[in-house]
């Protein structure tokens, strides 16, 4: 079968400084990715870049198709029924994301009449329906109400809410609950996997919480620095991380229950986008690295049938992991 | 025991809203008596359902605005009057780390300038050691002086982040109200961030309000967690012991439905109905409508938060002594 | 290391990246005008007043007067340079004032709102309902006339404007959270509203000033009709204008110059605000 | 609480109308003998006397100004001192001629100016932008009555399309409403565009496209409302020009307009006639600010909260 | 039977400057173009296409009963617009109090006491208050006009006066209709629609305007050449040349001289004008620290070029006149008389001798009022300026910032009219002991008072005429009270193909004869 999405060799620039280097993912229709890492690691840039959404003076090149076709550059018709219709996007920053000006009921409408062709009353009930649907309370009356006059967790569903009012085949996620209580975030997750599994949507779900990530996606990718580190199913991630940095990564996450520790924190920071060291991007924070990380970037190889990493060093720190010393 | 540094007594705060242009006003009671007391050294978590006046409550412990009713008491004295000189002054030593990290930050500034700007407000240091300053600030969150000279725009969301949290430790200050701080950073981060604070609480003994979603981060970081749920704290106690035993049927849902990695939604408490609405606050315990052993009593009586055991409060009917414990 | 890099960054601020051509000219222009201004007398190839009754309305190109002569046979060339000092120092003067004066009330009104507001509101309602001629007529009958006095009067010229801009934008800036995270900082509202809340509304306060800028110098000469401001023979270039406008058909030229002037050195000014509220703004960059 | 809101803004506009009475009497009385600028220079010292003594112009200037807002209470505007007419009369005579040109002018200037500046911010940068805005700088910068008189010479002179000057058809009005608009269009464009700047960097127009509304429709319906609100405040400046603000272009055109009237009467130290036309302009200011101050919370909900103490 | 006379739109500066008609309240300039000779007519008229000397106009003939009186023969036949006939009672009516003097008492009542029969205002129709003023600065001593029949009236003077035919003639001794008078509701309703007996008759004044006249084909002097007549008032001087240009108006009036040729360079058009009865001066306030000793004020005078003004401000179209006097004065004309010499030389040694330092005098300065003002201004301050006098420009907005007393009023411009022929009307109205000049305080001269009042009650034609020749040399040689500059003129543009004469005066004749098309 097709992949829904193919992106291959998604690189952007902005002013001359590179934040994705090469970034290659294949989604396939009803498929849930996960997509984690570095904060600042491009994980939105990524989605911004596919779908034509980054600022003029961005440099971007690669290949990004929907069904096998290219919508990178595309004309702006053309993009414009994949935007929303094909692909949603809820975008980060959902607060200043909304109209300040623009009733809730006009932002919403606007999505369905352009993607559902729906008119009139059948319009107004239909938004009714999906603010009811992420749990807005009182949805008829809050219909009039402006953005400024809703909670931060609010206006994040809202967001979801217009989102799914395409009915799109790939919905983008970009930190859909991080304003959202655990309850809400419940709630909300659960009503992203209904609508995918009524409507056979794909779900790229971008998030710090792994928790979040390892329960609704049936494969995560790590990026780091502009590029994917690791792919894989996510109770493999989880269980049995390959890269170095995914392994840190899993290594960070507090617990709920059990004797408090220090968290361990990967050491080091992240390198400037604008100096690159030559190698991995990773060496110079990683505890396995050895002289050839630093020669060339890795390229992400396979490992397994569906398990693909960059990094040299996947084997030995696989071991590593599993506390079988190396060498 | 030594005096709380911060002592909130039943503050309550509401807000007027609008509908439409010339739209009678509703109260929403965004906070409603809420009492809490952080020891020095001590970090309090909050936690709740979205929209239940954390942020409210964290900005009125600040004194950055005033409660309708009530009082906060900051080492021993009441908050000065906001805009005062004195209330500026007093800014050196609490801090806010706020909720939205892009709206916190001048986007015409580039962001060293913004981590400095604490310092020359106060008058603290001189340039050099200012410069020097947010050059350490900038290492204890993690980033690097090319960062500072970038504009809050050209960062990622958890870049912006440790700006924001770098700006509030800059006067180290004693007391500082964090607004979801770690939302947005990955866990690599998120545990940089949350050993940053703990080391600074340790080192400098900072008084902490850690307002967050992520129970995981308020457990590793709070000595007491408060759940709030519209506008009142329905159950308070010690951070090991709350999420290990959540009494009330609100913080119990809560702490199911925090998702792990490799525990796949075994057990989940998913509630059912409408968040609440804080305009129109239903009678009796405002979790009622949505609570799954929810009593006739619990629609017409408002329960008061009494203490359950030693160290916990919880306000609802259900929970009352040693029977409920049990069926906890 | 990060001592270097900070040093990096700091110079890379410094020094500006590629100016635009346009923006190059547009300085190298008011270069030009500043040392004109600076040095007019010395340039001039003939002095202002000089007359020469026979050789009025010469064409330019004429062989002693390249930019021809008035009505009086006074150089046009030479007036043209004493002119552009005379109207920079009034039009630069008086633009700032009403930028400055505005921008504060603005502030002012959106700082302290109640009483305060209503009275600058009720300030700007007061200016811009009365004509400038009155309020000329009043400066010239209550205080004379000077220069010093005639930049101060155009500055009352457009501050209602800043003001009421300033105003609105500082109050809704004020309303958003990096003025509230600022002043949780601890902040006096001085600093808020000039470090942060200014450079955020600069924008659309330095179209203002670019408006107010021709404005201004054109006004100029029409206050001097009035016995307010430069007198004859002192010469500017909105008075160059204003006489030279009855002889639009007959001598164009003896407007044509000083008029040029001006919009080239307004383009000048509005190129260089346009790039300076854009380089204020990183978002676009 | 509306009702107070009504009550200080009202309290202020007639606060302000009280005081632009009476500067202009203050000054208008201190700086020149309307009997000398009347009666000319030539004009015997007796006759000047008689004049003076007629109007009262020999009273200490208290006692004018406490007659000239007696007078008002009385509903009485007071009359021409060069013909004895009643004052509100000769302006209101003027005024259609004036809104004849100064309201087409308005229309114009919005339907000219707002588009071209959001063409030109939507163009940022290109050759298209780079001319618009040179134009409108041109367009502010060349005085009006050179643009004026250029329109005449080719169109009227030269070509003989169109009248120069007069009042008699709507012909008569075309070249005078052309000069008007063109200023303008020209400070609206500048305006627009770097209102429209703003607002296109804002996230939620990234949002609007990533709904896959068109391009054109992200434009009108999301970033138009916002830039409108810089936009209304110059608006709101323009509307306070309508009555008195076209001097230049009813000289040029001998349109007998308020303007016009307005400088006559100011020249002749004519008090009333002044008096009345400040009233008008003042009032139709004060209703524009009101309108504004309206149409900032109807165009921006974030301001309807705080309009209540504004 | 159709009407095919021509209109014509005529675009001036400004149509009259007190919005009325009515020639004892409107004293401009201006209004003498639209008065003269299309709307108001006198009993004695002048030449306005010859050099304004005395002719009949509706008194037929005129004759002395003694020095006192004057007994005036009235055409008969006229037809004022409204159909009435001219008699002797409009004429007296015309000099009534209702109408001419008001309250106001002649200046020495004594010598004559039948006023009885003048009746008094009436109310509702005031006059306004600077009419009765006016008519009295025009008839000092008038103290009844009698009709002797239907078609003759008697002028009954106070005091002996050589000047009464010369002030019949002037302007504001015009004659109107009684019944239009008398049926109108208001001073002002009659003002603005006077019924006179003039070829063209008002159909509309809009004030600040125009004004439309139309032919009143009853005219006793043939029937006017023109169906309408529309003057429009039209500020700027661009638009009067672009309009007549375009062939919208048919005359473009008040255009100054440097336009001329720029005109003229279109060969279907010309500029037609010249001199009119207006002489531009330099005014000295004698009180001013510097200015007091009389020979700074003589180096003024000969500071200046004044031939050099004319030939290029003024393009050579008009010309230095022999002092403050006109030739139409006649016989009281001193041809002998002229300008100060211009002679830098003599000038510097009078500042010499008066031990000038070079202080600045201040010299108060309106923009354009007068033709050329500010460019003269400019070109005189250079002369000065040559000779070792500090002249500083000091702009104002209106006469009284010029005329304000004060240590620093010394030079101002001014211009001085003659309104019928004799010095009474100009050097003693304007310098002498009850004119502007010695009213405001700038200068006076005990010696030059006698002789004012002499020449005024004087009826020795040839003492008055060397008690004028005397005033003469002390207003401009010995204790200068101001110096004059050159006689004024005023240009009218039309297209070639418009056959008609402009008079040596601001009035435009528009009557049989005198326009073909
Ligand atoms: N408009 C921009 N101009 C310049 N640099 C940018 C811009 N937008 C993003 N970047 C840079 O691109 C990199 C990737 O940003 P991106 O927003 O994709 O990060 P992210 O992975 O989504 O991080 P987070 O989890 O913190 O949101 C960052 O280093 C950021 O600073
Ligand atoms: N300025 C305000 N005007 C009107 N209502 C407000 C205002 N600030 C907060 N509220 C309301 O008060 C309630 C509490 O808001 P608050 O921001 O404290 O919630 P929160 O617990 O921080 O929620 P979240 O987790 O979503 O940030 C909400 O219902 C909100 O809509
Ligand atoms: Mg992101
Ligand atoms: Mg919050």
């Amino acid at each position: 079968m097709a992949p829904l999405v193919n992106i291959a060799g998604l690189s952007v620039a902005f002013s001359g400084v590179p934040v994705l280097r090469g970034v290659d993912l294949t989604l396939h229709k009803g498929e849930a990715l996960g997509l984690v890492g570095e904060s600042g690691s491009g994980k939105s840039v990524t989605w911004l870049a596919a779908l034509g959404l980054l600022p003029r003076h961005a440099r971007v090149s690669g290949k990004v198709t929907l069904e096998g076709r290219e919508i990178l550059g595309a004309p702006a018709t053309e993009l414009d029924r994949v935007r929303g219709g094909r692909i949603a996007m809820i975008f980060q920053d959902p607060a200043s994301s909304l109209n300040p000006v623009l009733t809730i009921r006009r932002q919403l409408c606007e999505a369905l009449a352009l993607h559902r062709n729906l008119q009139g009353n059948a319009l107004k009930a239909e938004a009714r329906l999906l603010l009811d649907l992420v749990g807005i309370p009182d949805a008829g009356r809050r219909l009039d109400a402006y953005p400024h006059e809703f909670s931060g967790g609010q206006v994040q569903r809202i967001m979801i809410a217009m989102a799914l009012a395409g009915n799109p085949d790939l919905l983008i996620a970009d930190e859909p609950t991080t304003a959202l209580d655990a309850t809400i975030q419940a709630q909300i997750l659960e009503l992203l996997s209904t609508v995918r599994r009524e409507l056979g949507m794909a779900l790229v779900l971008i998030s710090h919480d792994l928790g979040v990530v390892a329960e609704n996606c049936d494969r995560v990718a790590v990026m780091y620095a502009g590029r994917i580190v690791e792919e894989a199913p996510s109770n493999q991630l989880f269980a049995d991380p390959a890269h170095p940095y995914a392994q840190g990564l899993i290594g960070a996450l507090p617990p709920l229950d059990g004797p408090r520790r220090r968290l361990t924190a990967i050491p080091g920071t992240v390198p400037d986008p604008a100096k690159m060291p030559g190698g991995c991007a990773f060496a110079p924070r990683c505890a396995l690295a050895y002289e050839p990380c630093g020669l060339a970037a890795p390229s992400l190889a396979p490992i397994a049938d569906d398990r693909r990493v960059a990094c040299i060093r996947a084997e030995a720190s696989r071991r590593a992991l599993l506390g079988i010393a190396a060498e | 025991m030594s005096p709380p540094l911060v002592e909130v007594s039943a503050i309550s705060r509401s807000y007027a809203m609008r509908s439409g242009m010339f739209g009678r006003a509703t109260a929403v009671h965004a906070v409603d008596g809420v009492s809490l007391a952080i020891a020095k050294g001590q970090t309090l978590g909050l936690v709740g359902e979205s929209g239940s006046g954390k942020s409210t409550t964290g900005r009125i412990v600040l004194g950055l605005e005033p409660p309708d009713r009530g009082e906060v008491r900051f080492d021993g004295k009441p908050m000065a009057m906001p805009a005062t000189a004195a209330w500026r002054a007093q800014r050196a030593r609490m801090q806010m780390i706020f909720q939205d990290p892009l709206g916190a930050l001048d986007r015409r500034l580039p962001v060293a300038t913004q981590i400095r700007e604490p310092l020359d407000i106060h008058g603290i240091g001189t340039p050099a050691d200012r410069e020097e300053r947010v050059r350490e600030l900038l290492r204890a969150v993690e980033l690097t002086p090319a960062h500072g000279a970038r504009y809050p725009g050209a960062l990622s969301g958890g870049q912006r982040q440790r700006i924001v949290l770098a700006r509030a430790l800059a006067t180290k200050p004693d007391f500082l109200v964090c607004d979801e701080p770690v939302s947005a950073l990955d866990v690599s981060i998120q545990a940089q961030v949350v050993n940053l604070l703990c080391d600074l609480q340790a080192e400098l003994s900072l008084t902490l309000l850690f307002i967050s979603h992520d129970l995981r981060v308020v457990r590793q970081i709070s000595n007491i967690v408060a759940v709030m749920y519209l506008g009142r704290i329905v159950e308070i106690g010690s951070a090991d012991d709350l999420f290990a035993r959540p009494e009330h049927p609100y913080t119990q849902a809560l702490v199911s439905a925090s998702p792990a990695p490799g525990r796949r939604s075994a057990g989940r408490i998913v509630l059912a109905g409408d968040p609440p609405n804080p305009a129109a606050r239903p009678q009796g315990c405002a979790f009622h409508p949505r609570c799954p052993r929810a009593i006739a009593r619990c629609a017409s009586e408002v329960p008061a938060l009494s203490a359950v055991g030693d160290d916990r409060q919880v306000a609802c009917h259900l929970v009352t002594g040693v029977q409920t414990r049990d069926a906890a | 290391m990060t001592d270097a890099a900070l040093k990096d960054t700091a110079s890379r601020r410094i020094s500006l990246p590629a100016i635009p051509v346009s923006v190059a000219l547009a300085i190298t222009w008011i270069v030009a005008m500043l040392v004109i201004a600076a040095f007019a007398e010395k340039i001039a190839p003939y002095g202002f007043t000089q007359l020469d009754l026979r050789n009025r309305l010469a064409a330019p190109g004429h062989a002693a007067h390249w930019l021809g002569t008035d009505e009086l046979g006074r150089d046009v060339l030479s007036r043209l340079l004493v002119s552009i000092r005379i109207s920079l120092l009034i039009a630069f003067g008086a633009t700032a004032i009403s930028a400055i004066v505005g921008t504060m009330l603005g502030f002012l009104a959106a700082h302290f709102r109640g009483a305060v507001e209503q009275l600058v509101l009720m300030l700007t309602d007061f200016q811009a309902s009365m004509p400038f001629l009155i309020m000329a007529l009043a400066v010239l009958a209550f205080f004379g006339n000077s220069l010093p006095l005639l930049i101060g009067l155009m500055g009352l010229f457009g501050w209602e404007r800043y003001a009421r801009i300033a105003r609105g934008l500082a109050i809704s800036a004020n309303a958003q959270g990096y003025a509230a995270a600022v002043r949780q900082l601890g902040a006096t509202p001085p600093r808020i509203y000039f470090r942060h809340i200014l450079p955020n509304i600069a924008s659309t306060l330095i179209v203002s000033t670019t408006l107010v800028f021709p404005e201004v110098i054109l006004m100029e000469s029409g206050l001097s009709f009035l016995g307010l401001g430069v007198q004859p023979p002192m010469t500017s270039l909105g008075n160059m204008v204003g006489y030279g406008r009855e002889y639009l058909t007959r001598a164009p030229w003896i407007m044509l110059a000083p008029a040029t002037t001006i919009v080239v050195t307004t383009l000048a000014v509005s190129v260089i605000g346009d790039w300076l509220r854009d380089r204020l703004d990183p978002t676009l960059q | 609480m509306m009702g107070r809101y009504f009550a200080v803004r009202i309290g202020r506009a007639a606060l302000t109308i009280v005081l632009v009475v009476t500067f202009a009497f203050i000054v208008l009385r201190l700086s020149g003998d309307p009997a000398l600028m009347i009666l000319g220079p030539e004009a015997p010292p007796e006759v000047l006397a008689a004049f003076r003594k007629a109007w009262g112009l020999d009273d200490p200037i208290w006692a004018q100004y406490f007659d000239y807002f007696g007078a008002i209470a009385k509903g009485e505007l007071g009359r021409s001192m060069r013909d004895g007419r009643p004052a509100i009369e000769l302006v209101l005579e003027r005024i259609p001629a004036t809104l004849a040109l100064t309201l087409p002018a308005f229309f114009f200037k919005v339907a000219i100016g707002v588009p071209a500046g959001i063409y030109a911010a939507l163009h940022r940068g290109s050759a298209i932008d780079r001319a618009v805005m040179t134009t409108a700088v041109a367009g502010f910068t060349v005085p009006s009555f050179v643009l004026a008189l250029i329109l005449v010479l080719v169109f009227a002179v030269q070509l003989g399309w169109l009248p120069s000057g007069g009042q008699d058809s709507w012909r008569h009005a075309i070249l005078p409403i052309t000069t008007l608009s063109l200023g303008g269009a020209a400070v609206l464009a500048r305006f627009t565009r770097s209102a429209m700047l703003e607002v296109l960097g804002q996230p939620y127009i990234r949002t609007a496209s990533a709904k896959g509304l068109p391009w054109r429709k992200v434009v009108t319906s999301h970033a138009l409302p916002n830039a409108a609100i810089p936009t209304v405040t110059i608006l709101g400046f323009m509307v306070g020009t309508l009555i008195a603000g076209a001097v230049v272009v009813e000289s040029v055109f001998a349109w007998p307009g308020v303007g016009r009237l307005l400088v006559v009467a100011v020249a002749n130290r004519d008090l009333a006639v002044v008096q009345c036309i400040l009233l008008l302009v003042a009032m139709t200011m004060v209703t524009s600010n009101l309108i504004v101050d309206f149409l900032y919370g109807f165009l921006d909900p974030r301001l309807r909260a705080k309009g209540a103490h504004a | 039977q159709g009407d095919n006379r021509p209109s014509v739109t005529i675009a001036v500066q400004k149509v009259t400057n007190a919005n009325v008609l009515d020639v004892l309240r409107e004293q401009s300039n201006v209004g003498e173009r639209v008065f003269f000779s299309s709307i108001w007519e006198g009993l004695i008229s002048k030449n306005w296409r010859g050099n304004l000397e005395a002719v009949p106009g509706l008194g037929t003939e005129w004759r002395r009963i003694d020095d006192q009186t004057v007994e005036v023969k009235l055409r008969q036949g006229v037809k004022f617009h409204n159909g009435d006939e001219l008699t002797a009672d409009d004429v007296v009516f015309t000099f009534s109090r209702e109408r001419m003097f008001g309250e106001s008492e002649a200046k020495n009542r004594s010598t004559i006491k039948a006023f009885e029969k003048i009746p008094t205002p009436r109310p509702g129709k005031e006059l306004p208050p600077d009419v009765p003023a006016v008519a009295r600065r025009i008839w000092p001593d008038l103290v009844r006009v009698d009709a002797v029949d239907k078609y003759t009236v008697r002028f009954y003077n106070a005091t002996p006066d050589v000047t009464i035919e010369g002030r019949l003639s002037r302007y504001g001794s015009d004659i109107m209709n009684r019944r239009a008078w008398e049926e109108s509701a208001s001073y002002l309703d009659w003002a603005r629609k006077p019924v006179t007996t003039g070829p063209y008759k008002v159909v509309e004044l809009k004030p600040d305007v125009s004004l439309t006249l139309e032919a009143h084909d009853e005219y006793w002097g043939g029937r006017p050449p023109l169906k309408r007549i529309r003057f429009l008032e039209v500020p700027e001087v661009a638009s009067r040349i672009n309009g007549l240009l375009s062939g919208e108006y048919q005359f473009a009036c008040d255009i100054p001289p440097d336009q001329i040729a720029g005109i003229e360079k279109n060969s279907a058009f010309e500029v037609q004008g010249g001199t009119i009865q207006n002489h531009r001066l330099t005014v000295f306030d004698k009180n001013h620290a510097v200015l007091a000793n009389p020979l700074v004020r003589r180096a003024f005078t000969h500071a200046i070029d004044r031939q050099a003004i004319v030939d290029s401000l003024w393009a050579g179209r008009t010309r230095v006149p022999k002092g403050l006097q006109w030739e139409f004065y006649g016989d009281m004309f001193n041809a002998d008389w002229n300008v100060p010499a211009y002679d830098p030389k003599l000038a510097q040694d009078l500042l010499k001798q008066a031990n000038y330092k070079g202080d600045p005098i201040p010299y108060r300065l309106l923009n354009n009022y007068y033709t050329n003002q500010v460019a003269t201004a400019q070109v005189l301050v250079e002369m000065w300026k040559s000779v070792g006098l500090n002249v500083q420009i000091e702009t104002k907005e209106n006469w009284s910032q010029i005329m304000e007393r004060g240590p620093a009023r010394a030079v101002r411009d001014w211009s001085n009219s003659a309104a019928f022929n004799d010095p009474v009307s100009s050097l003693v109205a304007q310098h002498g002991p009850n004119g502007q000049q010695q009213q405001i305080g700038e200068w006076t001269n005990a010696e030059l008072n006698k002789l004012s009042e002499f020449l005024e009650t004087s009826t020795d034609r040839a003492a008055r005429k060397k008690a004028f020749r005397r005033m003469l040399e002390i207003a401009e040689r010995e204790d200068p009270a101001y110096t004059v500059l050159h006689q004024n003129a005023t240009f009218t543009a039309k297209p070639k193909s418009i056959k008609w004469k402009a008079a040596p005066a601001f009035a435009m004749d528009f009557r049989a004869g005198n326009f073909e098309a």
